[in-house]
């Protein structure tokens, strides 16, 4: 079966994320809104496999394979399996 | 004496880098990445741009290729290699050189002159240099802060930074593989230079490196 | 836009008999008035576009200026204002990608680009999104393409809050015996290279000829994302292309058909182009969609089957997708095949251009000057320097890399026009700089558009440049709307008089029609970008001063 | 209460998305892989609601008021809903 994997690649919490905070403040701010956000990379990945978490977990071996975040600053995660 | 400029899909900086080296007195040959071949250049020059179109992110795609692992070899070797800019991203992402360079604080990309201190002299791009010496280049990018992991020597910093980099840093070195955000090959020709050609010792000491 | 009624009836009569599904799309595609120029040829033909220097004037993909002996430069303008007013961060990015393409056809590399940005007050949320989403377009592209933007203008006025006004202008040189020589002949072939065709075009230059009224969201097919990566190895391929083909092509409005009808009118041969055979993305397209869909970042060779070999190494080298298309032929005609089949077939005499279409005039009478008060003059000098459309301009080119390439003499904002080092000759430099106001083409279109120029002229002449050329975007609302019309033909004769009177010719432009939000046009808007030679860039004068120096002013 | 709301901000389905094309090509291809990838943004909000539905429908709703997608050309999509 096919799943779409969604994987997030983001900055560990370490980090700070500016590109986040823009839009915090430039955007929502000059709406009224007071909201945080944190800025990521969403991939989704179309997997072959037999149950939604053997897709999740093969879309991370890829991903780590593949280096889809750099371990140095990125942490990857799987938000969401979607059978296809 | 053979310094290959590598290109890449992508590569936009490979022919600035041959202007460079020609007004420094020496001929480079212009190497797309699928030709490049350990054991025949002296030196390499990383060229600047958008490999792959900084996508993913910058410089993930690139140092995916066999060319990096030729590249690699070379470098245990003791060849120099230079990594301008995307670079000076992918020698990151390859693992030549430590920390990673992640997308500017404040966001989005930046294009300016700044002045840059070269801080260590110790390798066969900075030698010509003073150390502590001040000079100008332009930087033009989007994803220069620099984040360390781990040890690392900076070789260049900015005076004012720019980017958000950790300590200021714009460029590391570890032995004979040098990579800088700001760009030594658009400050040699002096028509479009700011305040002095600043990138000009860079090559020249490439070359009488190669030449010693 | 479907054909006129007149239209239709002069190609039924000319075939005797219904155009095909496939001949409907290509004559609605060709003759649509993005590509055909129907309402506007007649009037921009009095533009001067001669000078002894002038190699190439305008007609053509790009024109061709000798700089230098054995020198050319070659420059043109785009305007992109529907699709950026649908999708800003796309629609910028592929108006600055479709014209880099245009200098690419003539062999040059691309070495600047302009951009003149006329935006809705930044205040407004809509104007802002528009504004900062164009600006980012344009950024992504240029940079990635490494192609430095130079320089430009930009300018804030409430007509433009929904409906931007976004022109991206591109310098190029080239080698005379770089440029491809042309001269095709019977059985030379024709090959499409760059992105596989797909649906997201289609529509796009009949898109352009129509107006804006909400967001429309079924305008869709005329949004395209932009793909620099694939730009860039076009820019790559054609810099050693020279030697493997003939002539060049860039795939833009009106996409294959166009530039098949293009093709067998420029040499005067017929053409056989088998549909089928270009390289889709969208598997599911049939005849009429190839033909007409507009899928950017892709480029029209035509090379000798001898050279075939030395064409196809390159493709593969940088990657590029290709296919084999058509071959030139001895009969006049122009016959579309799919699957082996003819789906059309035309007479050579009938694709070229489409019937001139003038429409009726009528001039308005701009509404009386408001009242301008007499502030103190403290007050005056704060509110002058910090309108938007005074300020300092930093926050916006420095998103922009205007130093890659390594010639950049006068960099944004040191100068009042962009110098450009010709390396390959030298201390030689080009300075070139693009100016507009719409608010003087408001209220006079003649004189606004004469005073766009010569502003251009003055730039680029205090910077010590020598104005050698011109090209302009006119852009106006709709051409059945008579006062729209008439400030079409009043700007193009206001160009024509400052043309003549400052001996600078005028080799290339662009007509946007159209430009209208919920029925209303938005300020008629006029650029020229003026081209000039600098002798010596090491002479270049730098708006650098200081304490002591004197401040003269010249003039009336 | 708090809640962490992760926003997909991609192509609609029908337009192009080179990225995805050159990471799948270009980076999982060279390793062996066969993998269909979309790219898109990944936004965290930390929205206060009552409910996981209310922190979802807020987000999009501010969403679509920022404009954190253009409605011409993308589809923001919920993935995700985590109290925090
Ligand atoms: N959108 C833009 N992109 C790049 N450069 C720009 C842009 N807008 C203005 N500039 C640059 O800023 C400087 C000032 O431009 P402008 O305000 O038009 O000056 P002037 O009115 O004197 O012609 C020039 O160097 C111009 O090229």
């Amino acid at each position: 079966m096919k799943y779409a994997v969604y994987l997030n690649v983001t900055y560990k919490p370490s980090i700070r994320d500016p590109e986040g905070e823009t839009i915090s403040k430039d955007l929502l701010g000059r709406l009224g809104y007071s909201v945080e956000v944190r800025a990521g990379k969403c991939l989704v990945l179309v997997i072959d496999a037999q149950s939604p978490e053997e897709a999740a977990s093969n879309a991370l071996k890829i991903a780590k394979e593949a280096r889809l975040g750099n371990p140095n600053v990125h942490v990857v995660e799987v938000l969401k399996v979607a059978p296809l | 004496m053979r310094i290959a400029v590598l290109k890449f899909p992508g590569t936009n900086g490979d022919y600035d880098v041959l202007r460079a080296l020609e007004l420094a007195g020496a001929r480079g040959e212009l190497v797309w990445y699928r030709d490049y071949a350990a054991g025949k250049y002296d030196a390499v020059v990383l060229a600047g741009g958008f490999s792959y179109g900084d996508r993913l992110r910058a410089g993930a795609i690139a140092a995916a290729t066999k060319a990096m692992d030729h590249v690699r070899e070379d470098a245990e070797r003791g060849v120099p290699v230079l990594g301008i800019c995307n670079g000076f991203q992918i020698l990151t992402e390859a693992g030549l050189l430590p920390g990673a360079l992640i997308p500017n604080d404040p966001p989005g990309f930046i294009s300016r002159w700044v002045a840059v201190r070269v801080v260590d002299t110790r390798t066969p791009f900075t030698y010509l240099y003073e150390e502590g010496e001040v000079v100008y280049m332009p930087i033009a990018h989007g994803e220069g802060r620099y984040v360390p992991a781990g040890e690392y020597k900076a070789a260049f910093k900015y005076v004012d930074n720019p980017n958000g980099s950790y300590d200021n840093v714009a460029g590391v070195y570890e032995k004979n593989v040098l990579g800088l955000m700001p760009h030594p090959e658009r400050a040699v020709d002096p028509h479009v230079s700011r305040r002095g050609a600043g990138g000009l010792k860079l090559w020249l000491g490439l070359i009488s490196w190669l030449r010693r | 836009m479907a054909l006129s009624p007149g239209e239709l009836e002069l190609i039924r009569s000319a075939l005797g008999r219904e155009p095909t599904e496939v001949e409907y799309a290509l004559f609605r595609s060709h003759w649509s008035e993005h590509c055909s120029y129907k309402s506007t040829r007649m009037w921009l033909r009095r533009l001067p576009s001669k000078a002894p220097w002038v190699v190439r004037g305008p007609g053509t993909d790009a024109p061709l200026v000798e700089i230098a002996e054995g020198l050319y430069a070659t420059f043109k303008i785009e305007s992109h204002n529907h699709p950026s007013a649908v999708d800003p961060y796309n629609g910028a990015a592929t108006g600055v990608g479709g014209i880099i393409r245009d200098i690419l056809t003539v062999g040059a590399r691309p070495i600047a680009l302009l951009v003149n940005l006329h935006f809705g007050p930044p205040s407004h949320p809509h104007a802002r999104w528009i504004a900062v989403n164009v600006i980012r377009g344009i950024s992504d592209y240029g940079n990635r393409v490494g192609v430095p933007v130079v320089g430009g203008e930009t300018w804030f006025h409430e007509d433009f809050t929904y409906t931007p006004i976004v022109l991206a202008t591109c310098v190029g040189i080239v080698e005379k015996d770089g440029v491809p020589p042309g001269g095709a002949e019977p059985g030379d072939l024709i090959i499409v290279a760059g992105l596989g065709a797909d649906k997201s075009g289609l529509g796009g230059s009949a898109f352009a000829s129509k107006t804006l009224s909400e967001e429309a969201e079924e305008d869709l097919g005329a949004v395209q994302v932009a793909d620099p990566l694939m730009g860039k190895k076009l820019i790559d391929l054609v810099r050693e292309a020279r030697s493997c083909v003939k002539f060049i092509k860039d795939l833009g409005g009106g996409g294959l058909a166009t530039a098949l009808a293009e093709l067998a009118e420029w040499f005067q041969l017929g053409v056989v182009a088998e549909l089928d055979k270009i390289h889709m993305a969208d598997r599911e397209m049939g005849p009429a969609e190839v033909l007409t869909s507009e899928t950017q970042e892709r480029m029209v060779f035509v090379t000798s089957p001898s050279k075939l070999e030395c064409l196809e190494r390159l493709l593969e080298k940088f990657e590029v997708p290709y296919s084999i298309v058509g071959r030139f032929t001895a009969e006049g005609r122009v016959v579309l095949k799919w699957r082996g089949e003819v789906v059309g077939d035309l007479p050579l005499s009938l694709v070229a251009k489409a019937p001139e279409t003038p429409w009726p005039q009528e001039p308005y009478a701009p509404p009386p000057l408001p009242h301008v008060p007499e502030p103190p003059i403290e007050k005056a000098i704060d509110a002058v320097l910090s309108s938007p459309n005074v300020a300092f301009k930093q926050a916006i080119y420095e998103r922009f890399d205007f130093d890659v390439g390594v010639r950049t003499v006068l960099k944004p904002g040191e100068g009042d026009a962009a110098v450009l080092k010709i390396y390959e000759r030298g201390n030689l430099g080009l300075a070139v700089k693009g100016d507009a106001n719409p608010r003087f083409t408001y209220l006079n279109p003649r004189l606004g558009a004469a005073n766009a120029f010569i502003k251009a002229y003055r730039n680029v002449a205090v910077v010590g440049g020598r104005p050698l050329a011109a090209v302009d975007s006119i852009n106006v609302g709709s051409p059945s709307r008579p006062s729209a019309y008439w400030q079409f033909v009043e700007a193009v004769e206001g160009l024509r008089e400052a043309a003549e009177a400052l001996g600078v010719p005028i080799v290339g432009g662009k007509v946007s029609l159209y430009n209208e939000y919920k029925g209303k046009p938005v300020a008629p808007t006029v650029a020229v970008v003026v081209l000039g030679v600098v002798e010596d860039v090491s002479k270049v004068n730098k708006a650098v001063w200081k304490e002591g120096d004197g401040v003269y002013v010249w003039g009336v």
